[in-house]
């Protein structure tokens, strides 16, 4: 369509006035998804409200049905057996695990974005065939590894069995870092007097850093909340998903509520507070200028 | 933020690779050697399981090693229909979690790329699940849908669910409970891929007459792809295998039975190690078919 | 909505645009005309608004207050893929999931045009590369990077095309040759072009009209040669190409012409290329309109003379060379020379004089006092200042 | 994996220095009071010393089994001195040699165990177990939803019931309780009697009837309404009822009969506390204990001069037949005959396949 | 391991470095050689292996072949951490976790330094940016983020820094500034700066020697007058500055010079400015060398005429005209006329002749029929090689 310049300058005066459509366009579009956000992540919370509410439930064995407000749970959240026991191993498990994982697992990532070696494709392959396994084959599968080596099961076999499946979970989330990392930065080091044992500490571990939290935090959780595996090698030693589990049978009692709870709230105050720390940081940054 | 880096988008440029040899091996061996034990071993050590056959006059649970490849057919034949729904379920939940998640993480990633608290605030709900247990949070799920939980109530109330109609140990809340379960690991990988999407190839599309419904198919979403790809492979996979929601003590019945629950009952109840092995092994190789194959069409092949 | 895509450009007009970020205003009450089929260049300083302004145009940022109007069309509410604007951005933004020929021919599918692919074939073919029309993005270098996103904008044939820094990334012998491509597909298919630059040269050499921006205003704008000959205020007198001011009272004015006493010497501009004619005033001449003396220079009526100086640096610089004169009690006057011949005219520490015809003065509009001002990295300014009055200094104690 | 070869050996007891005890028994086994206190156990730890620690980890005969099989195998360990399982599973730990031999010296009250149960023939003289508890399997009801009650096992297959019906997972009582609903012999019958009682199961789970197969769970189904009516265990409901504060289930034997079973106490090959477990069970084969423990649980007791003791506690105790069933009552129920292990891996899995819905 | 860090700079020699890619050959055999103390710079275009080079002598990259020596010590196995030489970096590489004030203290830390934090802030005085000490990288412009990478090399006073563009980000303004900056601080304090650029006019006015790269080998090398006056290959004569270039048999060959026959006309040149005396010979003039007739000149002796020919393009771009003459059957002429005054001094469509003296023009040493080639861009080339025979054409026909 050919349309003469001249002609279109004389349209100008019959252009109707705009501002109406612009607050249309405001509208919709931008609201409409915030809107949608705030719902999905009310719904993302219904469990965890349940959870919270329950916790306050003056419940006797079964914590099923709403009788009554109390803080008792909260009070003495350790008089019920087991739960802090559980609560403990499991927070022991998770720790451990995930500094052993987080190590080997960094090593792998810097390694794969790093070096080119022969075995490149049969390592990548070794990473994702863990993550690609259902849980329950990798449970039932290490199970019977560890008897027939005749290993006792515990709190070792746990931890074992969890730095195993967190490894890769460790690698894919450095390894985005690493890739991302810019040699050169590395270089200037190098060429700025810097030995390569510096190199690494100064330079390339504080800027992987982000990324090696991550794969902490990821780790920490895929082992604190992990039941499928932990079950087939646990032995007896109870974590806090196993505890949830067997008390499921006979109703959970509210103590496993507030402790659900509890690291809930303290996850997102850890959240919150480091944001606002940051936040207050840019802020104080951005008025020296 | 956090989990944020678990996308596998393909880092930007791989620097080229320099140094072979000691350093590599140092860094790489003791992870390694790590999987060869305690994953590769049993694995291998599962394969054989899944070819054991009874051992004569023995009690039950005990076998002997053998090569009895007819335990894949006699597990095939028998549950074949788990595998399908499992796979069935996995995938409904996976298209589910994947609708639910990817305009949630669009919000975060991109609409509050401005406000970083906020974002982080919501990024901490989206994963918050996290910290409530599995378990706690499918048993709660359990009790809100259960026949005079809220829910129930509620739609019978408005006649939209007949009055003997329920929803607990229905596929329904089977596939419900995958879904919620999983979302965090869709909407990280998708979150991480659309935060670090540059806008500017958006408006670049704007640019060149694309409506905005044209660049979202052509520009946003092909360029969010590898979070998609690894938030649909993190949730497909475990949730093909997983026997905790749609166990009969939790969201499932006896007809919403997944390949994992066979696995479990066969490994734990049943004593019979050969056909929970052979179940095993059918699981993760179809998982690896299909996953090789989506992985393939949907051109994010270097996925790790 | 249809769009417009005409064989011939439109024209833009820009209508008291205002842009406000939160806390900053980046385009102040800007009013521009751009005819129909001319290529106008715009210029300023790091962060003084350009790239807004075209951002406004191709309707990616809302304006504040004003209107936009493309032939003629109030546009100030369509959305981008609405508008007959293309951009070729500063930083490209070519589609890294796509090959380039669907980089080039995206815009073209996205119009429903039915030969897209042999359209883009050809916009490469102009770019000369169309033998990389299936690489991807990343595959390319950054020059033949640029070159795609140019291809990719032209292609559409768009009423107005906007580039924002299209040859920042080329080479000088890349650049130029882009520069008569690009002048020749303007000239040829009679678009309109907006171009965002900071090489002046490009803007001179290529552009019809050319304005200079400071802190989201246009400070002056017109023909190169006008601007260049006849700039109206300090920023662009050494913005645009190198200037020696000098600021003084007016000694004396006639109907033709002010005199400026500067440190003891009168120098003598037109009234009529002198924007202001009272009180302190800030007088230049450009380097290029200097003659250098090896003696002093009989008194002639028509010419300004200053010296003696002193020769304080010699740089060559292949087509010309520099002379930095110092002139105690005026300052350091920079002076080009063409080479014609091998070698410098004077060598450094010669005591000279330059002189230059009165009509190639200009006098500035700038209130005196009023610090020639730029926006983010003034700071640096003063380090060549610095530098400057140390090298005065020195050739005062010589 | 597999079972060893060789029964492992037991463990080296070390009572005398270890005056800890861990006992893993079902939910709803051990009298409490209002604080949620085990007090028989409390008097027990005093008494004696001995720090017990009490695990209700028993869902499932099959999945407690699971969970320490391996363990059992190689003679480890089982994070239990002492668990109560159903007797059919007790005979597999004893024909396997998963558990320790009892020294009777360590339990004098044995001479209390109801002379009935003292010689069964998977433990002939009791060497390696003791009886617990016992009941039946028969049916409850919400009253609330189900006013005019149940009397049969038919009863759950009424139309108003479909998808609020609970059973059990423990295949030996549903698939008894069904078998003698169809007029089967459960003492004694083969493997087309066992087929019958099962396709009647199968029928029901498939076309919805049956809402849920569960272990001690089905409980929480009952509790949260889920399901209105079950197959269930005799003292679960009074506990119920406990809880809920009022008269809410009902418990009946089915008309064409329940089954009787016995939960037995073993000590796992791994335990280095036999002894301490011997003097708990010592303690509760004295009647006054008994009584209390009955009186809570709603169980059969095995301890002759409990009926005694209760009645000294409350008469109308003593006449409850859950606890102190009277011939008559005993009639109308029945013991599912002892399985070989083919045919327990046989029913078994048929049973679970379609609990898989296979 | 001691390091030298010597107050002057030290010299720099590349024996015979060849480096070698995965199926490619960055740099071929090169030997150079840098004396302390002075400023070379090394121009070429994209690719041709500058950046390479830079590494190579920071020890970034290991040669294939060949050695380096740093003030006369063979370090080609040495760790770049352990060589006295400091690099700022193309893409500036500065620590984003650090502050600015971190960043600049980095190698002074390094190797121990006392008052490194005081050195640091002096450093970053230097590029006035001292009062940005406590931000993050990220929280710069661009411009500054150079002028930082620039003080954390300079404060370690390196015996020899490399610079790769250490300008590239800057406005033309800003850039004059640093490079005055630059050069002072090369000469203040003596260091041997290599400098590597593609800014001709940058390396032309600080550099004591330029290197023209091309294709992994220096083309030519030597003070910047003498390469920009007399070229010896087509490259380097087209690719500093720009060259008229000629191409024909020599008619007749003197003692003193030689004659070429282009279409007819003769062309002297001195014997000794021409590389080669015999055959299919190319000979050029650099275009401000060239005089502007409107009628035909009187046939001098020491003079070359071409003409008539058409003017076909008159651009202006401030400090001078570039007009380009269609001379039939020889081609498009460029002649550069420095703006002594206002206005071109002929218009499109006018006949002229051109004239220069025979001493200004060069004879290259390439083989006849060997196309003049550039590396990885060479396509573009042909953009405007085609646009001029357009122009030419036209001429032609009018
Ligand atoms: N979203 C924003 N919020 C706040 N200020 C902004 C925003 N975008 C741009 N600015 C400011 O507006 C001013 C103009 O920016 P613009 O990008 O138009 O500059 P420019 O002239 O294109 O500069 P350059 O030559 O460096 O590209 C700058 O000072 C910039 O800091
Ligand atoms: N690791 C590598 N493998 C293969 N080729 C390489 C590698 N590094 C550089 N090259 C090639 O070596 C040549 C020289 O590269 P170099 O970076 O030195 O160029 P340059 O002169 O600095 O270019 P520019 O001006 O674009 O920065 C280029 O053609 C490049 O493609
Ligand atoms: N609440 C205690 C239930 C005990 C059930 N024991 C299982 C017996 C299986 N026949
Ligand atoms: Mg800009
Ligand atoms: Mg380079």
């Amino acid at each position: 369509m050919t349309i003469q310049a001249g002609a279109a300058v004389a349209d100008a005066a019959t252009t109707p006035p705009r501002p109406a459509r612009r607050g249309f366009r405001l509208g919709v579009g931008r609201w409409g998804l915030a809107i949608y956000a705030i719902i999905a992540l009310v719904f993302l919370l219904i469990p965890i409200a349940y959870t919270i509410a329950f916790s306050f439930n003056d419940s006797r064995r079964t914590n099923i049905v709403w009788r009554g407000f109390t803080l008792d749970n909260w009070l003495t959240v350790c008089n019920s057996q087991g739960v802090c026991e559980a609560f403990g191993n499991s927070v022991l498990i998770a720790t451990v695990s995930t500094v052993i994982a987080t190590a080997l697992g960094t090593a792998i990532a810097i390694a794969l974005v790093r070096y080119r070696f022969r075995a490149r494709a049969a390592t990548t392959l070794l990473l994702f065939l863990p993550m690609a396994t259902p849980e329950v084959v990798l449970g039932a599968g290490l199970a019977a590894q560890f008897l027939s080596a005749g290993v006792q099961k515990g709190l070792g076999t746990i931890i074992l069995a969890h730095v195993m499946f967190c490894i890769s979970f460790v690698v894919v989330t450095v390894r985005a870092r690493v890739a991302s990392l810019d040699p050169a930065l590395e270089e200037a080091g190098r060429d700025l007097y810097a030995s390569p044992a510096q190199v690494f500490w100064r330079i390339t571990f504080p800027l992987l850093l982000p990324g090696i939290i991550a794969a902490a935090l990821l780790s920490f959780a895929l082992s604190f909340d992990d039941f499928i595996i932990t079950n087939f090698n646990s032995g007896p030693v109870v974590t806090f998903p196993k505890y949830v589990y067997t008390a499921a049978a006979r109703g959970i009692p509210a103590e496993a509520n507030v402790i659900a709870s509890a690291v809930f709230l303290l996850a997102i105050a850890i959240v919150i507070v480091a944001q606002l720390t940051a936040a207050a940081r840019r802020k104080r940054m951005g008025s020296t200028s | 933020m956090a989990f944020g880096a678990f996308a596998t988008a393909a880092p930007p440029t791989e620097p080229a690779p320099r140094r072979r040899g000691l350093i590599a091996l140092w860094l790489l061996l003791p992870g390694l050697l790590y999987l060869a034990v305690f994953f590769l071993a049993p694995l291998i050590a599962l394969v054989m399981t899944s070819l054991q056959a009874p051992r004569e006059f023995g009690d039950i649970g005990q076998f002997d090693y053998a090569f009895r490849w007819e335990n894949y057919l006699e597990v095939l034949d028998g549950y074949w229909p788990h595998v399908l729904r499992s796979f069935g379920y996995a995938a409904a939940a996976t298209v589910l979690a994947l609708l639910f998640s990817y305009p949630l993480a669009y919000f975060i990633g991109v609409k509050l790329r401005r406000y970083p608290l906020w974002q982080a605030l919501a990024l901490t709900l989206v994963i918050a699940p996290f910290f409530i247990s599995f378990l706690l949070r499918t048993l709660a799920w359990k009790q809100v849908l259960s026949d005079e939980g809220p829910l129930v109530t509620a739609l019978q109330a408005f006649a939209l669910l007949p009055a003997d109609a329920h929803l607990t140990g229905t596929p329904f809340s089977v596939i419900f409970g995958l879904t919620y379960n999983f979302i965090p690991f869709m909407c990280l990988p998708i979150y991480t891929s659309l935060e670090r999407l540059d806008l500017r190839y958006v408006e670049a599309g704007a640019d060149l007459y694309a409506p905005p419904a044209s660049t979202f198919w052509r520009i946003t979403l092909p360029l969010s792809m590898p979070g998609v790809v690894s938030g649909t492979l993190l949730t497909f996979i475990p949730a093909a295998g997983d026997y905790i929601n749609a166990s009969r003590d939790f969201l499932g019945s006896t007809d919403t039975a997944m390949i994992g629950n066979v696995i479990e009952t066969n490994f734990l109840v049943l004593q019979n190690y050969p056909a929970a092995a052979a179940l095993s092994v059918v699981l993760m190789a179809a998982i690896l078919i299909l996953v090789s194959v989506y992985v393939k069409r949907s051109g994010t092949e270097d996925l790790l | 909505m249809t769009h417009k895509f005409d064989e011939a450009g439109a024209d833009l007009q820009l209508d008291g645009i205002t842009k406000r970020f939160p806390g900053f205003t980046a385009i102040d009450d800007l009013h521009l005309s751009i005819p129909a089929g001319s290529f106008f260049a715009l210029l300023g300083p790091s962060g003084c608004g350009k790239t807004t302004t075209l951002r406004l145009v191709a309707g990616l940022e809302e304006p504040t207050d004003g209107r936009v109007l493309i032939g003629g069309d109030d546009v100030t509410a369509t959305k981008p893929h609405q508008r007959p604007v293309n951009t070729v951005f500063q930083s490209y933004a070519l589609f890294p999931h796509m090959s380039i020929i669907e980089n080039v021919a995206f815009g073209l599918k996205r119009r429903g045009v039915k030969d897209a692919a042999t359209r883009a074939h050809e916009a490469l073919a102009l770019v000369e590369l169309d033998h990389l029309a299936q690489r991807r993005p990343s595959q390319l270098s950054g020059g033949q990077q640029q070159r795609v996103a140019l291809a990719r904008a032209i292609v559409n044939r768009p009423a107005l095309l906007l580039l924002d820094e299209p040859l920042g990334a080329l080479d000088l012998k890349l650049r130029r040759q882009m520069q008569l491509e690009l002048k020749r597909i303007q000239s040829e298919v009679g678009l309109t072009f907006l171009h965002v630059t900071h090489d002046q040269e490009e803007a001179m050499t290529m552009a019809d009209t050319v304005a200079v921006m400071n802190k989201g205003r246009i400070e002056q704008m017109g023909a190169p040669e006008e601007l260049y000959e006849l700039p109206r205020t300090a920023f662009v007198a050494t913005f645009l190409g190198q200037s020696n001011l000098f600021t003084g009272p007016i000694a004396t004015a006639s109907a033709s012409s002010i005199v400026v006493d500067v440190a003891g010497r009168r120098l003598e501009v037109p009234r009529d290329r002198a924007q202001r004619h009272t009180g302190e005033v800030t007088v230049g001449v450009r380097p290029e309109k200097l003659l250098l003396h090896t003696e002093e220079p009989a008194p002639a009526a028509g010419v300004n003379i200053l010296g003696p100086g002193r020769v304080v640096d010699v740089s060559f610089s292949g087509v010309s060379t520099t002379y930095l004169v110092a002139v105690p009690g005026v300052g350091v006057v920079t002076v080009f020379a063409q080479n014609m011949v091998f070698g410098p005219v004077v060598n450094e520490g010669a005591e000279v004089w330059v002189s230059w015809r009165i009509e190639h003065g200009f006098g500035l509009s700038d209130e005196p006092g009023a610090a020639v001002r730029f926006d983010a990295d003034a700071d640096t300014e003063s380090i060549a200042q610095q530098r400057l009055q140390q090298l005065e200094a020195e050739a005062e104690g010589a | 994996a597999q079972g060893g070869n060789e029964p492992p050996k037991p463990a080296e007891d070390k009572s005398d220095s270890d005056k800890r005890l861990v006992w893993a028994n079902w939910p709803g086994y051990m009298d409490e009071d209002d604080e949620g206190n085990y007090p028989t156990l409390e008097r027990f730890i005093e008494q004696t010393g001995i720090d017990v620690t009490y695990n209700v980890d028993v869902d499932d005969n099959n999945t407690y089994y699971a969970k320490v099989r391996d363990q059992l195998a190689l003679g480890q360990d089982i994070g239990a001195d002492t668990v109560c399982l159903t007797e059919w599973m007790v005979a597999r730990l004893v024909r396997l040699g998963y558990v320790q031999e009892l020294e009777h010296d360590n339990i004098p009250n044995i001479k209390n165990l109801t002379p009935s149960l003292a010689d069964p023939d998977f433990d002939p003289g009791r060497k390696k177990s003791l009886p617990w508890q016992g009941g039946f399997a028969g049916i409850a009801w919400n009253v609330d939803e189900l006013p005019q009650g149940l009397a049969s096992v038919s009863d759950l297959w009424a139309p108003e019931l479909k998808g609020r019906v609970g059973v059990l997972s423990e295949m030996r009582d549903t698939i008894g309780v069904i078998m003698l609903d169809e007029g089967l012999d459960i003492t004694d019958f083969d493997d087309a009697d066992f087929e019958k009682g099962l396709d009647v199961f199968r029928e029901h789970v498939e076309s919805g009837q049956i809402r849920n197969v569960k272990g001690n769970a089905y409980l929480e189904d009952l509790a949260n309404g889920d399901t209105l009516a079950a197959i269930c265990w005799s003292g679960d409901i009074t506990t119920l009822n406990a809880e809920e504060g009022r008269e809410k289930w009902k418990f009946a034997i089915p008309a064409a009969g329940g089954t009787i079973w016995n939960d037995t106490f073993v000590v796992p090959i791994g335990s280095t506390r036999k002894t301490n477990a011997e003097t708990l069970m010592n303690y509760y084969y004295e009647p006054e204990v008994a009584a209390e423990v009955a009186a809570w649980v709603n169980y059969v007791t095995p301890v002759v001069g409990a009926k005694e003791a209760a009645a000294a506690i409350d008469p109308a105790l003593a006449e409850n037949q859950l606890i102190f069933p009277d011939d008559e009552t005993l009639s109308t129920v029945h013991a599912f005959r002892t399985l070989t292990s083919a045919e327990e891996q046989k029913y078994g899995s048929d049973f679970q396949s379609v609990l898989l819905g296979a």
